[in-house]
């Protein structure tokens, strides 16, 4: 209860150091008498990538669920740089520049991999209905944009090859690329992975953690929620480890290996992560 | 359609083009022309359907309403305030567009099923008000009469006052509504709307607007049904309350889900053969509806996936090329 | 307020309720198992109506027989419907898209029914003769006629069994399985389709009691079934899409309420009661009255 | 490339559907709704014109031809009445019979007015269609049938006459049939003096009258007055009579059809009175024999479409053989001087608006028995 006073929900003018890019202060949801999520905080600094890993069942998914505005019953201040973004829709966190994957990867199967991609941008144009209507100039030049930075991205996330065949054709860990291609197309401010390489075959994830860290090193900031702590340790700035709906410890990699709360909860923690 | 404007599906476009603009010349039946004109309101009426449900998911029952609502207001119009038929066209969408709107926006804020039901209560409330509110409706009795579309430009004037001119305002009508629709469709805005129907929570995790989206289609949708409703009224010269008739929305329905849920040749194509299948089975009088439904039953059977399926499974076969000609890609 | 008046008034509702209940429920039947609509629910009560006037003169115009022989035809003719119908919903193999097959399939079927019945006993309508004539009891000066309370008591006779079959048996609890969790009822090791079928069947045989009934109560001729599965509609929709009881709890307030509307305002806005408590359930409980939960997306 | 062939196979069928009839004989169309919820209808009306045209071929014919029956379904639905009445003309008919329905006529009458076709309606009983018929308006509309106001009329002279009645409530389809009838019914009682309590309107295809009958059960009514869809008056019958609801019926009744008769014979139509264009009791020898004629070939007495199907063909026969030429137009200037020996007596002959003012029936029942008190003339 400590970190009451620190953050009790209110709007505060942004520290004279630069805030972190998100901030979660006492986060907290409940299914019945169920805490998933009890009072978290979590802050990610802009630029970073930032792992949280926790035992199954500890709320990581329902955190993220919070953050990004699907899970509507929770409380607690989200910040975006600064600025509120709690209880907002999501779509509209998401064009606020927070934007997620989802744990069991979705991707319009009925699609090809080039509209996939392109999805992230359907509506970042301020175009009217009579611009494809008339398919004026304008129309024409920002389908062009679209397609060309598609297809750039998808060659970024090594899927140029594919892009013609249908999104339901790929494989699981294409899937993933896929998703984060569609995201990426938007350029988001920070991306919530949600578990990235679960199911993924050794090969993939190597390749995966290589991607991650080349866009990171681009600008883009990460929070990546995963099982594999061996993953998280080797690709993020800090980890936060999660238990029992809450921050438990924080720290660069190093820290957290030789946290003994770390290492207990995830010995005590029976089925913990496989 | 740009697609269509290359190779041999422009070709084939303005083949049909040629057919429909040359057909009243090649034949004298006032009849087969009645019934492509019918073909031609039915299918931009069913595309209108097609665009909310067949696009954005949402089963509409209110399609009948807005065709309705456009034949009274049309009507209406022409009738009580003294415009021309295109002022009654205009008043027909405006005011659709705004029921449209206040309906979606506020079933839609609670769910995709508050949106089925509302939308089905509102053409019951119509019918009923188009049945009942006979000051205003001239109740059962309908409207008859009303004039035949006319152009007055300076001098110059035209009646579309026989079946031929009529035709060509229909087919005008169609194609104009129906062009707008496909353009609109095949950019982004169409796969917006499929995304919506896809998969809901990933779009809005992409940052869709779903809600506003939604209500884009149904007013959209809307405004094509009213019009193409005031329109098909000035062509019956009457509007009477079965201008409601739950015929009008089985056959909406048949047409998109026989053509296939979100295409869009293939529901054309759809259209003219449901409109005309009917009528063929004429020369077999009373057991006709008989047909009909065997046909209907058969056709789920055997083309479960409608035409776009029927379409989708030759291209498969006979190419194994990219997806990007599907229907509403760039 | 003239209380004989406002008794027969709900006299009249309660057994109008119970009756568009008997046919509400087969719907959200298959609405809940199945996810369909079914357009042919009506006709199946159109037929049931002819075969049950095609009966009673075979046993002398005694309801209670030819109504017995009815139903056991009526469970041989829809198990073989439902077999049927789930495999050509099943046809194509393409899982999704039910909704849209089950929409043109029964309507194909509702279009051939009306149509082919038509052609074979022609449009004319059809009143068919019973035992009870236009008898009724007198309850002070509150009427109700003898073919009226029988429909109640079939009516509440059949909710009676049909919670028994839902509530006590091993076949209901799978169908109520299925309903709530179609997952978690595959993976406890139900068989959907067989579920499915036994959905469909009761289904019908519901539907097929509805029309039976009412054979002493209304003339009747090809396009009966319309009218009523349009009020069933509302009432399957108000209840909340696949809640049993909500059906028979909203069927009979919408019976009530169709009756003191008509009784002290214009028989006109009878018709309007069903979508107006539509609008107004909608406002107030959109996943309907008695839904647990909205499933949406 | 699926669009050519779809596209070449629909012309294809559209082209082959035009029919290729034989020249020989005089073809007349029909419209009438076959299929739908006044399907009933047509089909009675259907028995009546056939049999009309087997007699006339049966005799020769007319202008030495037979005449050939093009027959279509219009649903009782404007739109579907505006395809048929096109398909009708172009098939080459010399005139069209139907369309039963006041609203099918109604979106017809352009249509046929554009191509220049007679149209003889014997059933709709809509009075926009005499407004708009004739003298001034479309010169291609006939009308057999005496309109509502007419019966309704002498319904109430009639009941006026018993002195029995002074309190009637008016139950009818919400309709223009229903509105019409109960409008005309409640001006006619207004005139003689007679009270109408309530007036109630029901959709047409309601099952469910108990409603209706508990509260006119204790409006203290006397009769009351039927503007129903058989079906309807039918279903009300019988709850009105097992809810033991005391009063008389009138309005527009016929006790005609398995339904009607047997509630007839159980009693539950005894001291109605009604005005209809037509009754199967009419004392005639011409109504006579046509009702034997229509039991011995369909087992069923006439119903008044049947007998409206019958004359409509006799009338435009009489017409077509009078303009000595299949020519729509000549067939129009000859309907035009009908004079037509009506089977319910009387002389058919039509008036500025092409309106006919056939015979009217009034009946009563005593118990089961129907009684026609008079025939009399409309005007």
């Amino acid at each position: 209860m400590d970190s009451l006073a620190a953050s009790d929900g209110v709007l505060r003018p942004a520290a004279p150091t630069a805030p972190p890019l998100l901030k979660v202060a006492e986060l907290r949801r409940s299914f019945g008498a169920v805490r998933a999520v009890d009072g978290l905080d979590l802050e990610v600094e802009a630029g970073s990538i930032t792992g949280m890993i926790g035992p199954n069942g500890c709320g990581k998914t329902t955190a993220v669920n919070c953050i990004t505005g699907f899970d509507r019953g929770c409380s607690g201040s989200v910040e975006l740089q600064g600025r509120s973004i709690a209880r907002r829709q999501p779509e509209e966190i998401a064009r606020g520049g927070v934007m997620r994957t989802f744990q069991a990867i979705r991707v319009f199967d009925g699609f090809s991999v080039l509209e996939n991609a392109a999805m992230g941008r359907q509506c970042f144009d301020g175009l009217r209905l009579q611009h494809p209507i008339l398919r004026t100039p304008r129309f024409r030049q920002v389908e062009r944009e679209t397609r060309a930075r598609a297809e750039a991205l998808l060659e970024t996330v090594g899927l140029g090859a594919k892009k013609g065949e249908l999104a339901g054709s790929l494989s699981y860990g294409q899937k993933k690329l896929l998703a984060l291609a569609g995201i990426l197309m938007s350029e988001p401010k920070i991306v919530i992975l949600d578990e990235p390489v679960a199911g993924v075959n050794p090969t993939m994830v190597h390749e995966i953690a290589e991607l991650l860290r080349r866009l990171n090193a681009a600008g883009t900031t990460f929070l990546i929620i995963e099982h594999n702590i061996e993953f998280v340790m080797a690709l993020s700035d800090r980890v936060v480890v999660m238990d029992r709906g809450r921050r438990l410890a924080s720290g660069t990699p190093a820290e957290i290996q030789q946290d003994e709360r770390v290492l207990e909860a995830y010995l005590g923690g029976g089925d913990g992560g496989l | 359609m740009p697609p269509a404007m290359r190779s041999p599906k422009g070709l084939l476009l303005l083949l049909l083009a040629v057919l429909a603009l040359a057909y009243p010349f090649a034949s004298s039946s006032g009849y087969h022309l009645n019934v492509l004109t019918n073909a031609l309101f039915f299918t931009v009426l069913a595309m209108s359907l097609n665009v909310i449900y067949g696009y954005a998911g949402l089963l509409s029952f209110a399609q009948v309403g807005f065709w309705g609502v456009g034949g009274y207001v049309g009507a209406l119009t022409v009738t009580r305030l003294g415009g021309s038929v295109w002022d009654g066209m205009l008043a027909a969408g405006a005011v659709a567009l705004l029921l449209a709107i206040a309906i979606s926006a506020v079933s839609l804020r609670l769910s995709n099923h508050a949106f089925v039901i509302v939308s089905i209560a509102f053409t019951l409330l119509l019918q009923l008000l188009a049945q009942e509110w006979i000051d205003v409706t001239n109740g059962p009795m309908g409207i008859p009469g009303l004039p035949a579309p006319e152009i007055v430009l300076g001098p110059l004037y035209f009646a579309f006052d026989d079946r031929t001119s009529q035709y060509f305002l229909a087919l005008a009508f169609a194609a104009a509504t129906l062009a707008a629709i496909g353009l609109v469709l095949s950019s982004r805005v169409g796969r917006t709307l499929r995304m919506l129907k896809h998969d809901e929570t990933l779009a809005r995790s992409l940052g869709v607007r779903t809600t506003r989206w939604k209500v884009f289609a149904a007013g959209f949708a809307a405004v094509v049904a009213a019009m193409a409703g005031a329109l098909y009224v000035f062509y019956l010269s009457i509007v009477d309350p079965t201008i409601f008739d739950v015929y009008y929305t089985q056959l909406m329905l048949v047409i998109v889900i026989v053509g296939g849920l979100g295409s869009f040749w293939p529901m054309i194509a759809a259209g003219f053969v449901l409109v005309v299948l009917p009528e063929v089975l004429r020369t077999s009088d009373e057991v006709r509806m008989i047909y009909y439904g065997v046909v209907l039953i058969a056709g789920v059977l055997f083309f479960p996936r409608g035409f776009a399926g029927l379409l989708a499974a030759r291209r498969r076969r006979h190419s194994s090329g990219g997806r990007l000609g599907q229907p509403g890609s760039i | 307020m003239d209380p004989v008046f406002l008794g027969q008034l709900l006299l009249n509702g309660i057994v109008i309720g119970l009756i568009y209940g008997l046919i509400a429920t087969g719907l959200t039947l298959q609405f809940g198992i199945l996810h369909i609509v079914n357009f042919a629910h009506g006709e199946v009560l159109m037929v049931a109506m002819y075969a049950m006037a095609a009966l009673l003169p075979l046993f002398g115009g005694d309801f209670f027989v030819a109504f017995a022989v009815l139903v056991v035809l009526a469970s041989a003719v829809s198990l073989l419907a439902a077999r049927g119908l789930l495999a050509a919903l099943a046809t194509g193999g393409d899982g999704g898209g039910i909704f849209e097959k089950s929409l043109l399939l029964t309507l194909g079927v509702s279009i051939v029914l009306v149509n082919g019945v038509q052609q074979l006993f022609t449009s004319n309508p059809q009143m068919a003769t019973t035992s009870f004539g236009y008898g009724a009891f007198a309850l002070g000066e509150i009427r109700l006629t003898y073919a009226h309370a029988l429909a109640s008591v079939v009516a509440v006779v059949t909710f009676g069994a049909l919670f028994w079959f839902l509530l006590r048996t091993n076949a209901g609890r799978a169908l109520r399985a299925v309903a709530q969790n179609r997952e978690a009822a595959l993976m406890i090791g139900l068989d959907p389709t067989r579920v499915a079928r036994r959905a469909v069947a009761v289904s019908l045989v519901l539907s097929a009691v509805a029309g039976a009934v009412l054979v002493p109560i209304i003339v009747f001729q090809p396009t009966v079934g319309q009218t009523l599965l349009l009020k069933a509609f509302a009432v399957v929709v108000i209840g909340g899409m696949g809640n049993i009881g909500g059906a028979v709890a909203v069927a009979l307030g919408l019976g009530v309420l169709e009756s003191l509307v008509g009784g002290f305002a214009d028989i006109v806005w009878q018709n309007a009661v069903a979508f107006v408590a539509m609008i107004a359930v909608l406002a107030m409980r959109p996943q309907g009255l008695f839904a647990a939960a909205i499933r949406k997306g | 490339m699926m669009k050519k062939t779809f596209g070449a196979s629909f012309l294809a069928v559209v082209l082959a559907a035009g029919p290729a009839m034989a020249q020989e004989a005089v073809q007349i169309g029909v419209s009438a709704p076959l299929t739908g919820p006044v399907a009933h209808g047509g089909e009675h009306e259907m028995r009546g014109i056939r049999l009309a045209v087997e007699e006339i071929n049966a005799k020769g014919g007319v202008l030495g031809k037979p005449i050939a029956l093009t027959v279509e379904d219009n649903q009782c639905n404007p739109s579907v009445s505006v395809t048929v009445a096109n398909k009708l003309i172009e098939d080459g008919v010399v005139a069209i019979i139907g369309a039963q329905c006041s609203s099918a006529v109604l979106a017809a009458m352009p249509v046929v007015q554009k191509a220049g076709v007679p149209l003889v309606s014997g059933i709709a009983t809509s009075p926009s269609i005499t407004e708009k018929a004739g003298i001034g308006g479309n010169p291609w509309v006939f009308r057999l049938n005496p309109s509502d106001r007419e019966l309704a009329v002498a319904d109430v002279n009639y009941l006026a006459s018993l002195g029995s009645v002074k309190r009637v409530a008016i139950v009818a389809e919400s309709t223009d049939y229903g509105r019409g009838g109960a409008e005309a019914f409640a001006k006619a009682a207004e005139a003689k003096g007679i009270e109408v309590v309530s007036t109630d309107f029901h959709p047409l295809g309601a099952a469910d009258f108990t409603t209706i009958l508990t509260r006119l059960g204790r409006s203290g009514a006397q009769a009351i007055a039927l503007y129903q869809a058989p079906a309807d008056r039918a279903n009300f019958v019988r709850q009105k009579e097992a809810l033991g609801v005391k009063a008389a019926l009138t309005g527009k009744l016929n006790f005609a059809g398995e339904a009607h008769e047997k509630l007839l014979a159980d009693g539950a139509f005894d001291q109605a009175v009604t005005a209809f264009p037509y009754a199967p009791e009419v004392d005639t020898p011409a109504n006579k024999a046509f009702v034997a004629k229509l039991v011995a070939k369909y087992g069923e007495t006439s119903q008044y479409e049947s007998f409206a199907g019958y004359e409509e063909v006799y009338v435009l026969a009489a017409a077509i053989e009078r303009a000595g030429t299949p020519d729509r137009a000549a067939v129009r200037a000859a309907l035009t001087k009908t004079s037509y020996a009506s089977m319910l007596g009387g002389t058919i002959t039509f008036d500025d608006h092409d309106q006919a003012h056939n015979k009217a029936v009034i009946s009563r029942v005593d118990g089961s028995k129907v009684t026609v008190v008079d025939v009399f003339s409309t005007n």
